[in-house]
């Protein structure tokens, strides 16, 4: 078997994989932003028990390995609580939750980068503290982040191939199992590498050009 | 590679003992796991035996089974005892030896759950495997057949629990693995469904075209081991009858 | 119409403003001069809440600010703020920047808001700046927007904290010129500043302030030539 | 067998497992620091050929999955080079390689923060490029990267647990070995949670009282 | 002592100095003053090829410095330099900001080093803050220990970039006392200021700059009380 056929062969299998981890990395990030968001502000609040308990969150999540998150979501908690969760929920929750924690720390640099003078600015033209975050403070913080967020999307989407542990079938998990049956590594992990590297350049070369043309 | 060269290096020097390198993969009870910080099963036990019969030394290196046959065609490591069912696909890039155990597989199911006796019950349902495993080929075979879905695992415990958890419906072990696992652990809540689905057999790997003489001296000590009834004990101290 | 009696304020075990008593009249120009550190611009933060007092009282038209009562954002619209390092907003427009404010709070609809925003621009010499982004105005330009954006909020104070100390030289003339103009359409305004000419010319009374206290208060033209208390004689020795 | 029994049976293993975690970790940290140093030098210098290089690092190895790059060295490398190393070698290797190209950006985004100011000064006295930047340029910047730096030693932490597939038995690879004789997955798994918890707690810790003692 | 000729910088396609000459004599105070963004701290920068120059020459002591050949850590040993925001090592106390350099480049032991410090330290009126990290200080003194920073070098000319520009008011005239006691001691000195009292006061000659040109150059008393340029006039009424 040449190389163009096994091409071929692991091709499909290996794009519906990456359309797995794509749409799971999507979904889960688009979760770990309204966590960041929200125990973010937390962090940053006045009130000490809202601030602990954002401690607590990302302490905790950062503190532990994503396999054991995922243990815990789709294995551990059904059965505690007694329901049901399909594979897909769970891993999608897994590194939501997990990229969750770092975005809490990503939202809370870029608020932090923001002048103070621009809250200042806002209050005292008579502004609540909400909407001058909300209108002010976020949309600057939030150019801030593209790298760190841009990072951080790199990392999860690396990350969703430890979901295979719970028996997701992304494209990490897709090569293994075309490897397991044709003993093909090195050109199989090959084209895997080549995949990843091409969506990851694409993305931190869009988030650069975003990131030129947003500088204000 | 580099293995090769080491092992000839010790053959025209008659004298010392050649030294292999031999993986396993450590997570396949009874044929090799740990207990009490050693590594012991069948395959390890059998691997001992004929060593000193054959008079080679190894240095046994445990690792993740998908590193075994990547590391076997690097030349990492020069032979491989881990369970491992010898199958056409294998043979294509390992040479392999005389099956030294007979297995099969079983299926397996949530325990209580008697709707399923055999594969004809499991139309349309759902099977966990662990990939690259015999198991996993055998649900690949029968998926149009049964019109199945497979969900793939990166290890038996998770394989396991998925069907604990009611998210598959059965799965597929080699039928030595799973019956020790329900008989040693009472809480496995799992059961095993009919009679023993394929026969196949575990065999011991080399580098294709590479350790001939790795491959022979196995093949060699395992048939003197059957003679003098050593085989039989090692089996009955993991499998009693 | 501010009245303030005792103000004390705690930074932790620091004490900033240590017994601080004024009144400032509707209409009147007050500027606080005095060394850096010495609280001037704490003072001025504590009008409009941007600091809580730790001790004292702080009335605006008889309403005592610091109430729990008291709408900390209601009382923000009457006080106008300008600051050293202008704030204006990066990522609006300079046109935005005078009409956010306006536009969310007092439900002003957006054209009549722009209305408003392009006469106070041109009362600040910025008309051909409306729909220019912060970033591309020096720093005079910035400043006169902050004071236009305060403006539309329609105050009846002024608060200013060194409005010109982050300016090139040849800038801060512009952007006097406007608070002049202010101090003679009548708004009432307070105004910490080191421009002694400017003091000079618009103030009507001068506070000097050091190390938390009042030292000294007076008519510009008696505080200025004829100090009474050592540490003003020093202070503007080292200034003038 | 109760949990106790099960802990008392199981720690040591475990506890040699975080041994070789935390080894491997350190060794690969030290490659990653060096790494970082050199390839983030390169990446701010004025040479373009040197600043590509840098890039093309950077982006190679973060575009890539660590698994693939494991394999690569311990596998791949050895076979199309012709030469032997052992597995915690590599793993070193892999993981140190890896970080790296995390801790270029980390010194890049270290060196940058350090006022430019600094590097006039010095010039301005007559000191060498290289010697502003060693003696004052750099102590700065180290400082500003602790945050950073203790986060991708938690992401190494954690992702040496990927080295099992290439032999090496850190504390992921012994639990897994544990559970395999003993089917407790969920103690066994937490024990594990707490293990990477407290090294990561302590780390961080450590890492902010440190960050305060340094703040100049 | 610097000979300046048909001096052009560009950035990218922006002109910053579009052919400037000029001449510094042994011992001469020369001051540079200008509007904001007309080159002068560029020009202050070629001098010591903190930039490098586009066109022209510039010799020191007869030296082409811009010439491959020359050595530029030699060169700026022979000058030294004031910054605006003082930029003194913060990782490092008073002392050894001071010290740093002189160890490292004249290979003068450690011991000598520290007496020359805290020689300079006492000329500049900061004996008691040698052991002090800078961030401890107040602006003034963090520039006074910046001037003796560069001392230690024994430069033979001293440039100064607005070196009063990032001060609060009532520090500014201490700095300007050690930049006096400096030019007195016979020191050659480039200054960029805004502070028209020192130019006027200290100067041997003042530079008035736009737009990347000299537009006139003078005795300090002509330029100020009677400039010949329209934009001289202009830019003086602004700031005076
Ligand atoms: N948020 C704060 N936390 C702690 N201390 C503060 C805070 N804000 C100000 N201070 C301290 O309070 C004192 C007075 O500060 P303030 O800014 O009011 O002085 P100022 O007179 O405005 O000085 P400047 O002319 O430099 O602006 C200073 O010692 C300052 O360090
Ligand atoms: N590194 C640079 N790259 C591009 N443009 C620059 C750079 N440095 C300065 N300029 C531009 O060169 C012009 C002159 O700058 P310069 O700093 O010399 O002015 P200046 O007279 O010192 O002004 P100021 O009084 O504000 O310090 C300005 O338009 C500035 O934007
Ligand atoms: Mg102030
Ligand atoms: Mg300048």
């Amino acid at each position: 078997m040449d190389f163009i056929e096994l091409f071929r062969e692991s091709f499909p299998s290996l794009l519906s994989g990456l359309t797995v981890t794509l749409k799971i990395t999507a979904l889960a990030l688009v979760i770990a932003t309204l966590l960041g968001l929200l125990f973010g502000l937390m962090s940053i609040s006045n009130n000490k028990l809202l601030m602990f308990i954002a401690r607590i969150y990302v302490d905790l999540i950062r503190g532990t390995p994503l396999i054991v998150q995922a243990f815990f979501i789709y294995f551990g908690l059904p059965t505690a609580l007694d329901f049901k969760i399909n594979a897909f929920s769970a891993g999608v929750a897994a590194v939501g939750i997990n990229a969750g924690a770092y975005m809490v720390e990503i939202f809370r640099a870029g608020i932090m980068a923001v002048d103070k003078g621009q809250m200042e600015a806002a209050r005292s033209l008579g502004l609540s503290y909400r909407k001058s975050m909300a209108k002010i403070i976020l949309p600057q913080a939030v150019r801030k982040m593209i790298p760190a967020f841009i990072n951080q999307f790199i990392i999860s989407l690396k990350d969703t191939s430890i979901l295979s542990v719970i028996g997701i079938r992304e494209l990490t998990q897709s090569g293994e199992i075309i490897i397991a049956s044709n003993y093909r590594a090195f050109e199989t992990w090959g084209m895997i590498g080549i995949m990843y590297f091409v969506i990851i350049m694409l993305l931190s070369y869009t988030a650069r050009s975003l990131e030129r043309r947003l500088v204000i | 590679g580099c293995a090769k060269k080491e092992s000839s290096a010790a053959n025209s020097n008659g004298k010392t003992k050649k030294k292999y390198i031999i993986s396993t993969d450590a997570t396949y009870a009874p044929f090799e796991y740990e207990e009490n910080g050693k590594y012991v099963g069948i395959d390890i036990d059998l691997l001992d035996a004929i060593a000193k019969l054959e008079g080679f030394e190894y240095e046994l290196k445990p690792m993740n089974f998908k590193g075994i046959i990547p590391a076997l065609q690097a030349g990492q490591i020069d032979g491989a005892i881990a369970g491992m069912s010898i199958t056409d696909e294998r043979k294509k890039v390992l040479d392999m030896s005389e099956g030294y155990y007979e297995s099969g597989l079983a299926l397996v199911v949530k325990e209580g759950n008697n709707t399923i006796k055999s594969l004809e019950d499991l139309k349309g349902k759902t099977f966990a495997v662990k990939k690259g495993t015999a198991g996993a080929k055998f649900a690949e075979d029968n998926k149009e057949k049964l019109g199945v879905t497979i969900k793939y695992f990166d290890n038996t415990p998770s394989m396991f629990q998925e069907v604990k958890n009611g998210n598959a419906d059965a799965t597929l072990e080699d039928y030595p693995v799973i019956a020790y696992m329900i008989k040693v652990d009472p809480n496995s809540g799992l059961q095993i469904a009919g009679e023993k689905l394929t026969k196949n057999y575990y065999g011991f790997a080399v580098k294709k075209g590479q350790n001939k003489e790795l491959l022979d001296a196995f093949n060699r000590g395992l048939k003197k081991l059957k003679e003098n009834g050593e085989y039989d004990r090692i089996i009955a101290k993991y499998i009693k009858k | 119409m501010i009245e303030a009696r005792g103000i004390k304020k705690k930074f932790g075990n620091l004490e900033v403003l240590k017994g601080i008593d004024f009144n400032v009249e509707k209409g009147e120009v007050l500027c606080i001069i005095g060394p850096s550190g010495s609280g001037k611009s704490t003072l001025l933060r504590c009008l409009n809440r941007l600091e809580e007092i730790t001790e004292g009282t702080i009335k605006i038209d008889g309403e005592d600010i610091h109430d729990r009562k008291t709408d900390v954002n209601k009382l923000r619209e009457k006080l106008g703020m300008v600051f050293q390092s202008f704030n204006l907003f990066p990522h609006l427009n300079v046109l935005n920047n005078i009409t956010f404010a306006p536009v969310e709070l007092k439900k002003m609809d957006k054209k009549q808001a722009e209305e408003k925003a392009r006469y106070l621009l041109r009362k600040v010499g910025l008309e051909d700046k409306a729909l220019v982004y912060p970033e591309k105005l020096s720093g005079g330009q910035k400043q006169r927007a902050a004071i236009a954006r305060a403006l539309a909020m329609e105050p009846e104070i002024m608060l200013f904290d060194e409005p010109t100390s982050a300016l090139d030289p040849e800038m801060v003339g512009e952007v006097l010129q406007v608070m002049k103009d202010l101090a003679r359409d009548g708004m009432t305004m307070v105004v910490v500043t080191h421009e002694m000419g400017f003091a000079r010319e618009v103030a009507d009374r001068v506070i000097f302030m050091d190390d938390g206290l009042i030292i000294e208060e007076a008519a510009p033209e008696q505080l200025f030539t004829a100090p009474q208390n050592p540490r003003t004689k020093d202070f503007l020795s080292k200034v003038l």
